[in-house]
């Protein structure tokens, strides 16, 4: 008797300008199949490691290849939006369910509204699009500015963003977002991904004398070049750096230039998750980020979950028994992943009709906190009700 | 036009090498006809690295129409390509027309600005023309980036494809027809006058202009004619693949280009082409084999590509000549003593 | 009738006067030899003429219009060509190739068939391998000969050479006066620049000499040679 | 001043190097009377690094006629090295402090790097290019560029097999506050390494313009048969220009480690700014790279301070090609050309 | 220097080459264009590796002996392709030429020795040797090939492009080097002219010496006299 075996097909930028973060979701989702027993009920669980190669074109010949030729029953997880842009077509085509990609930005959501008979079911999200999330920052800052805590001498912000999808997208939301707090913004910078002088563009913010920074910059060496220039050309003022938690090493780079900086990440809060970061590095030996790593590895679980109620219900697993539990069940919000099951970056993870491709966000579902850096380690200042320690405004 | 090859063949070669085949390029192409159809190759995975193989074998040999020639490496080559595919895909997008139509639009607005820079690098040389095309280039990219009210910037562009259906195979004739279209244009014209032009400038400006020919002239047509083809590509390329981002416009991909266009073998366009197919499957084959160790295909890649510049750099083209060379050797036994004293006279 | 004239032409290279104010003609039909010291602008000068390098200042006449400044291809087109003193042909051309270049472009009155108008020139200088041999592998004497060959090849009206006879053996010399006089009595007029007496003597109907970019002399060849002036700067005690 | 020299001013003022440079300076006056004196400041610290990284691109294509699209790895090459010896350092320094060593860890660093890169160089040139000297000479251009394109492409790799991902580098050298001038801050880092960059650029010119190695270099710069008949031995100059060359960019690489920390793709950027320098200048002009590395330097301050950034890409490129144009061998190209022209 | 084969990759140029020299001669190589008296002289300096045969140099096999330490031991060799580094000044030039050398007087003594022999180049010490016109090239060529007090001078066509005066001049030089002990082997065109210089001479054609002996006899010999002087 043939051995059962069900084949995901995992998507990363294995090699290319992210290959870090490929690197990252790779092990992730492996260590989470592992721990899994590589197994699904009896099916033996083979990973196909599909490198995306940051490129569309690329990511497309390998994933076709993937499909036909190693015989891929569902794909996993992705980064970039511009290669879900062209794979999405392909799950489509190959009847491919293709869950948990990472790529946050809206552009996907956009295409899989446009024809949703087309792709639902074939591709889903793990990272909703940063309009949706972003709203906890201007909440927070208004209740800091109520509460007393912080008096910006003014309401002027500099805000700027990398200049990928994602941070087209935040920057879009963030404008909307503080434009309609009541602040004006002064300066408004796109920095490009490999970049680490902005002695001129701190200098100019500062001669602007804002009362609040706000960016979103993922790229490691780009936001910690940034933070650490801004303490060398003396600008202290509050700065929001969403996105410098993302990579595992930030704090070896930005030092304690970071202190006081504040973040918006996966909480990575609770015993378990701090369980898994301390496997992970002492597995791979370097630090996990929550989002990469922490997502993917939470994609995979919720991954497995799914595939058992699949089993379960049809037994078999195929990409088509796959399908209709995802449809039926998953998108109905009647599987859900949550914090007590084991979910390490956020409260619970859950579809519904509304979001879709999106997770649904809010408090007790996919959100992330604010929390706020002091000698490497980031502690909760927002929701109050998950806070760590008090907001602090740098002098 | 002068035909400088005149080869004493008639018949059937005769005519084929009228438009630049030989029957042994005939049949390849036959067989670039024929290998979607049969097995394992008409595995729509295999179509595509067919596509992506032709796709860079069009490329090659557009851009080897100017470096091979002209002696000009166009390294701002993947900016051009890049132009020609945003503009069909923002002209199909806006007003709607079919993607066939605006292709050509995409490569005549590749081809203008094939002819400014053309004009405008005239005075240059050698790495200094390089370097030219090759800032046009990373310019063409920060626009590219910068103006995203227009071309959506690093959020991707979405083009619509030519044909309706799931199928690749279209797609694939498509993309051969354009190779082939991009080989007869290109190959005429080098078999012309033109192609002495090109090649006499290519070797000694000063020479060429005090023999009358004309460089701003030719230069200028050059550089239009592999724009042109360099659009043409591009804009199959949008509407291809579906999405359009900056990177596309990358140096990465000149050097992708480049690469092939040199294996392939300098200054013979159809090395590209013979060069294009199996590198690009044995790339893949490569990758998708060592997925284990990502990086290690590349590395694979430098090697070969090292070895290849320092023990062959002549490419596949060398290698055909040295085969038909080797031929005559054989049949013709004179003495090298004899040839020596011919040269010595 | 003059085919060329220049008026007063000089040529600076920074603080260094090249060329200095040189006026001097050619008649049709004529051979010209222009004679000098090592360094004496000679070179400059015809580049000035050719367009290769614009004159600083003065004119340039050819065929009664003023053609200062023209740019080489132009000039090649009115019909006056050149031999490099250092030949720069094609490298990776054929021989035949190479020749066809200045055929196909240099030529303004039409030619039936380019091949064989190339081939002609080839044998009309007497070129002593195949015409199918790549350039890179010719040595100096034959690349002049090919240079010569290329510069016919555009049908010119008046051919600069450029020391075209320096390398060759005394019989060989021979040929290549023959060669020139062929090529005169075919109606082309020639300036040519030489060191090797036995050429000049032969060949050229007047000489004009110039020393440190001066024109010191100009006039019928038995004349100029015995000038005392040119003696001195540049012939020095003849013993052969 | 007498006579001549003033004359010799005036001339140089009127070339186009001269008019290039008198317009950047005072562009980069009038900038910094409207937008502060920080553009001053900044354009002096980093035009000087990328000057150090253009000199050896410029080294390497002005002698050995290779343009080196790999330069950027030897960078990559000096960083990880100077991270290698200075973590160790620190981290041995939380445990046990000493103001001494950890004045000088990031010296020993920078050294080593300098050292390691210059292997690297000898090591490349002996296992290709002496080979490829040997083989054959023709093409010698491109085929140079593409094995360049496959060093590059392996040694990313293999970084990235090997080191790993991630971003390895240190937060910085000395922690201590910033200089002010005026109101202008500068991290001490920032000072050194622009101290360090110019040290080297002047030392590298004695070497070339005094020394006997360096006239060897040139002159074999200028025809390699020609050094050969006089007695130098070129495959020895070659390998030291290789060495140098590779030394300068892992110089840079290990100078810069506190703003680039070590990963495979840390070369690109620098290799970019290298480029452009040489290009601006025009090959082999040592004295150029420096007042080159300020120009680009201060496009792209310029362009950032008044288009805002992602376009100083665009502008300071379209200035380059637009001063090619009227200078085709960069603007402090002379008459006299001999390799570099090719 | 023996039995020597050497050519251009596939192309084969001299075959069986044997000429002796011994010190202190003064030894001409004639022959017509294209005969491989250039690549000869190449494959002597070291400049072209021979593809068989032997090649002794003071007792010394040099065979595969790069051209730099031919220079070394005292071999000078002045190509017909000059070889100048273009982009330094003339003194430049002749200061790499003497670069071997250990003492700073020799070198002063040299350059005086050139510039008395070359007065054109004193007035051009400082101009670039790009911008040369083809006979002072050439002249500095012969200059720098002189700097490095050598033992052995391999001298190819040095007449090239020269005016009749300088042509004289250079030979004399030649002669007055020689009789100070230098010994020369000269390739020349102007085979009446080297004749009457040399002691010895040998004739190739197509790559084979035909003739070899005093130029006095030879310059007498009748296929000499046929296929040189056309008499
Ligand atoms: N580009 C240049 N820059 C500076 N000086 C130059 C340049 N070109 C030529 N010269 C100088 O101009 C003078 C004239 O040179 P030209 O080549 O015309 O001499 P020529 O008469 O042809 O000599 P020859 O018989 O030796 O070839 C020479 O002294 C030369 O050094
Ligand atoms: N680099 C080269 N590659 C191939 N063949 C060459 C090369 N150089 C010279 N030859 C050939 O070698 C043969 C001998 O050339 P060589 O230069 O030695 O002749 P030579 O006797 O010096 O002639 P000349 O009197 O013209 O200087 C010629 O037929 C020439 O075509
Ligand atoms: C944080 C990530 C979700 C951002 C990712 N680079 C994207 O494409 O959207
Ligand atoms: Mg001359
Ligand atoms: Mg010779």
């Amino acid at each position: 008797s043939a051995e059962k075996v069900l084949k995901i097909g995992g998507m990363a930028p294995l090699t290319g300008p992210s290959a870090k973060t490929g690197q990252e979701i790779k092990q992730s989702a492996e260590m989470a199949f592992e721990e899994a027993g590589n197994m699904i009920g009896d099916y033996k669980v083979e990973l196909v490691w599909i490198d995306s190669q940051s490129d569309p074109a690329k990511a497309t010949n390998a994933y076709a290849e993937a499909v036909e030729r190693k015989g891929i029953q569902v794909g996993l997880l992705n980064w970039h939006s511009s290669v879900a842009i062209a794979v999405m077509d392909l799950a489509a085509k190959y009847k491919i369910p293709h869950l948990f990609g990472i790529g946050g930005s809206s552009v996907i959501n956009e295409k899989y509204r446009s024809d949703m008979d087309k792709y639902n079911g074939y591709w889903l999200k793990s990272w909703p699009v940063p309009q949706k999330t972003m709203t906890g920052y201007v909440e927070f800052l208004e209740d800091a500015i109520a509460s007393g805590k912080f008096k910006p001498h003014s309401k002027k912000v500099v805000i700027f963003a990398e200049d990928t999808d994602w941070g087209r997208d935040i920057f879009a939301g963030a404008k909307k977002m503080f434009g309609d707090a009541g602040w004006e913004i002064v300066a408004e910078d796109f920095l490009a991904q490999n970049q680490t002088e902005f002695y001129p563009l701190l200098t100019k913010w500062k001669k602007l004398e804002p009362a609040l920074v706000f960016g979103s910059y993922g790229m490691p060496v780009g936001i910690t070049s940034l933070i650490k220039q801004s303490r060398e050309v003396g600008l202290k003022v509050p700065m929001i750096c969403d996105g410098l938690g993302w990579a595992g090493e930030w704090y070896s780079l930005a030092g304690s230039a970071s202190d006081y900086t504040l973040d918006m990440i996966q909480k990575l809060a609770t015993d378990k998750a701090k369980a898994w970061a301390a496997n992970y590095e002492k597995k791979y030996g370097d630090k996990p980020s929550p989002s990469s790593g922490g997502l993917a590895y939470d994609s995979a679980k919720l991954f497995i979950k799914v595939a058992k109620r699949a089993l379960e219900k049809t037994g078999k697993l195929d990409s088509e028994s796959l399908r209709q539990v995802v449809l039926d069940e998953l998108l109905t919000g009647k599987i859900t992943y949550s914090e007590d099951e084991g979910a390490i970056t956020v409260s619970r993870f859950s579809y519904n009709e509304q979001s879709l491709p999106d997770p649904a966000v809010g408090v007790d579902d996919w959100y992330l906190p604010i929390i706020q850096y002091k000698s490497g380690k980031g502690r909760i200042v927002y929701p109050k009700a998950w806070a760590e320690a008090e907001f602090h405004v740098i002098q | 036009m002068t035909q400088l090859t005149q080869d004493n063949s008639t018949g059937f070669s005769g005519i084929l090498g009228k438009i630049c085949l030989s029957p042994m390029g005939l049949a390849g192409l036959a067989i670039l006809f024929l290998l979607p159809l049969v097995p394992p190759f008409n595995q729509d995975y295999m179509i595509r690295w067919l596509i992506s193989g032709a796709i860079v074998a069009a490329a090659a040999v557009a851009f080897d129409f100017s470096a091979g020639y002209l002696g000009i490496v166009n390294f701002g080559y993947a900016a051009f390509i890049g132009l020609g595919a945003y503009t069909s895909a923002i002209i199909s997008n806006k007003i709607g027309i079919s993607p066939f139509i605006t292709i050509f639009a995409g490569a005549l607005v590749s081809a203008g600005l094939g002819v400014l820079t053309g004009i405008v690098s005239l005075r240059l040389r050698g790495m200094f023309a390089i370097c030219f095309t090759w800032f046009i280039g990373i310019a063409l990219m920060g626009l590219c980036l910068k103006l995203d009210w227009l071309t959506r910037g690093p959020l991707g562009l979405q083009c619509d494809g030519f044909f309706e259906g799931n199928s690749s195979l279209p797609y694939y004739y498509l993309i051969l027809a354009i190779m082939i279209f991009t080989y007869l244009v290109l190959g005429l014209m080098i078999r012309s006058d033109y192609g002495l032009a090109f090649r006499a400038i290519g070797q000694n400006m000063e020479a060429a202009m005090t023999s009358g020919v004309h460089p701003t002239k030719y230069r200028v047509i050059n550089f239009t004619m592999s724009c042109f083809f360099a659009g043409l590509i591009g804009g199959f390329y949008g509407h291809y693949y579906g999405i359009l981002t900056p990177e596309l416009l990358h140096t990465q991909k000149t050097v992708e280009v480049l690469v092939i266009a040199y294996i392939g073998g300098r200054s013979s366009l159809w090395g590209g082409i013979v060069a294009a197919f199996p590198f690009i499957f044995a790339m893949e084959l490569l990758r998708s084999s060592l997925s284990d160790l990502p990086g290690i295909n590349l590395i694979i890649y430098g090697v070969f590509l090292i070895a290849i510049m320092v023990y062959y750099p002549g490419g596949v083209a060398q290698f055909f000549k040295n085969l038909t060379a080797r031929k005559q050797r054989s049949t013709s036994s004179t003495a090298q003593k004899a040839k020596t004293a011919e040269a010595g006279v | 009738m003059n085919i060329l004239e220049t008026k007063g032409v000089t040529k600076r290279f920074g603080g260094l006067v090249a060329v200095n104010d040189v006026s001097l003609h050619v008649e049709a039909g004529e051979i010209l030899g222009l004679i000098g010291p090592n360094g004496a602008g000679k070179t400059t000068f015809q580049n000035t003429v050719a367009g290769l390098d614009p004159p600083t200042s003065g004119e340039v006449y050819f065929l009664g219009n003023k053609v200062t400044g023209f740019s080489p291809q132009v000039m090649c087109s009115l019909g006056l060509s050149r031999t490099f003193q250092i030949p720069r042909p094609f490298p990776k051309l054929t021989v035949l190739e190479n020749v066809l270049v200045s055929t196909v472009f240099g030529n303004t009155e039409p030619v039936a068939d380019k091949v064989k108008h190339a081939r002609d020139k080839l044998d009309f200088v007497e070129f002593p391998l195949g015409h199918n041999v790549l350039c890179e592998t010719l040595n100096t004497v034959q690349l002049k000969r090919l240079d010569l060959a290329r510069a016919l090849a555009s049908s010119p009206k008046l051919c600069l050479l450029d020391e075209l006879a320096s390398g060759l053996s005394e019989v060989e010399l021979e040929d290549i006066i023959a060669i020139i006089r062929k090529i005169r009595d075919t109606g082309v007029t020639i300036l040519m620049v030489e060191h090797i007496m036995q050429v000049i003597m032969n060949l050229c109907d007047r000489l004009a000499v110039i020393s440190f970019g001066n024109k010191i002399a100009e006039g019928p060849t038995g004349e100029v040679t015995k000038n005392p002036k040119v003696i001195e700067a540049y012939l020095g005690v003849e013993e052969d | 001043m007498n006579d001549s020299s003033s004359a010799k001013v005036i001339e140089w003022l009127k070339s186009a190097g001269g008019i290039t440079v008198t317009c950047t300076i005072l562009v980069a006056i009038a900038v910094s009377f409207h937008k502060g004196p920080y553009v001053l400041v900044n354009t002096l610290v980093t035009g000087g690094m990328w000057a150090l990284m253009a000199i050896g691109v410029s080294l390497l294509f002005g002698v050995m006629n290779i343009s080196n699209f790999a330069h950027g790895e030897y960078f990559m090459i000096g960083s990880l090295t100077a991270y290698y010896i200075m973590n160790p350092l620190k981290q041995y320094l939380l445990e046990t402090p000493n103001d001494f060593l950890s004045f000088i860890t990031p010296i020993l660093g920078i050294a080593g790097a300098a050292i390691v890169g210059a292997i690297a160089g000898i090591v490349t040139d002996k296992t290709i290019f002496a080979q490829l000297r040997k083989r054959n000479r023709e093409g010698w251009l491109l085929n140079c560029f593409l094995i360049t394109i496959g060093i590059q492409i392996i040694l990313i790799n293999v970084h990235m097999l090997v080191f790993g991902n991630t971003f390895k580098g240190v937060v910085n050298y000395w922690d201590v506050p910033s200089v002010a001038f005026g109101d202008v801050y500068v991290s001490v880092d920032r000072v050194v390494v622009f101290g360090i960059a110019m040290a080297a650029i002047v030392l590298f010119w004695y070497l070339m313009m005094y020394t006997s190695l360096g006239k060897k270099i040139r002159a074999v710069a200028q025809d390699e048969n020609g050094a050969r008949m006089v007695g130098i031995q070129v495959n020895g100059v070659y390998s030291t220009t290789f060495a140098l060359a590779c030394g300068f960019a892992a110089l840079a690489g290990g100078s810069l480690l506190f703003m680039f920390p070590s990963y495979p793709t840390v070369g690109v950027a620098p290799l970019y700014n290298s480029w452009f320098i040489i290009i601006l200048v025009g090959f082999g002009n040592v004295a150029g790279a420096v007042p080159g590395g300020f120009m680009i330097a201060l496009f792209q301050v310029v362009t950032r301070t008044y288009m805002g950034e992602g376009w100083e890409n665009v502008i300071p490129m379209f200035l380059i090609a637009m001063i090619l144009i009227f200078k085709p061998y960069g603007i402090f190209a002379t008459k006299v050309r001999s390799v570099w022209e090719q | 220097m023996k039995n020597l084969n050497a050519g251009y990759g596939f192309l084969k140029v001299l075959w069986d080459v044997s000429i002796q020299i011994d010190r202190g001669e003064f030894v001409a190589l004639v022959g017509p264009n294209g005969a491989g008296k250039s690549t000869t002289l190449k494959t002597i300096s070291g400049l072209l590796p021979p593809q068989s045969g032997k090649i002794t140099f003071d007792g010394q096999v040099i065979n595969n002996q790069d051209c730099a330490l031919n220079c070394r031991n005292g071999l000078s060799y002045i190509s017909e392709e000059l070889n100048l580094f273009t982009g330094m000044t003339v003194l430049e030039n002749l200061e790499m030429g003497a670069q071997l050398l250990d003492d700073k007087n020799k070198m002063e003594e040299n350059l005086q020795f050139v510039f008395e022999l070359f007065p054109r180049l004193e007035e051009r010490v400082g101009q670039y040797a790009g911008t040369l016109s083809g006979g002072e090239r050439k002249m500095l060529a012969i200059a720098r090939g002189l700097m490095s007090n050598p033992i052995l001078v391999l001298v190819d066509e040095p007449s090239l492009g020269l005016a009749p005066q300088v042509t004289e001049e250079v030979f004399n030089a030649l002669k007055v080097l020689n009789k100070k002990g230098v010994t020369i082997l000269l390739v020349e065109q102007n085979v009446t002219k080297t004749l009457k210089f040399s002691s010895r001479a040998y004739i190739l054609e197509k790559g084979e010496v035909v003739l070899e002996g005093p130029s006095s006899e030879l310059i007498t010999n009748d296929h000499v006299k046929q296929i040189y002087l056309g008499t």
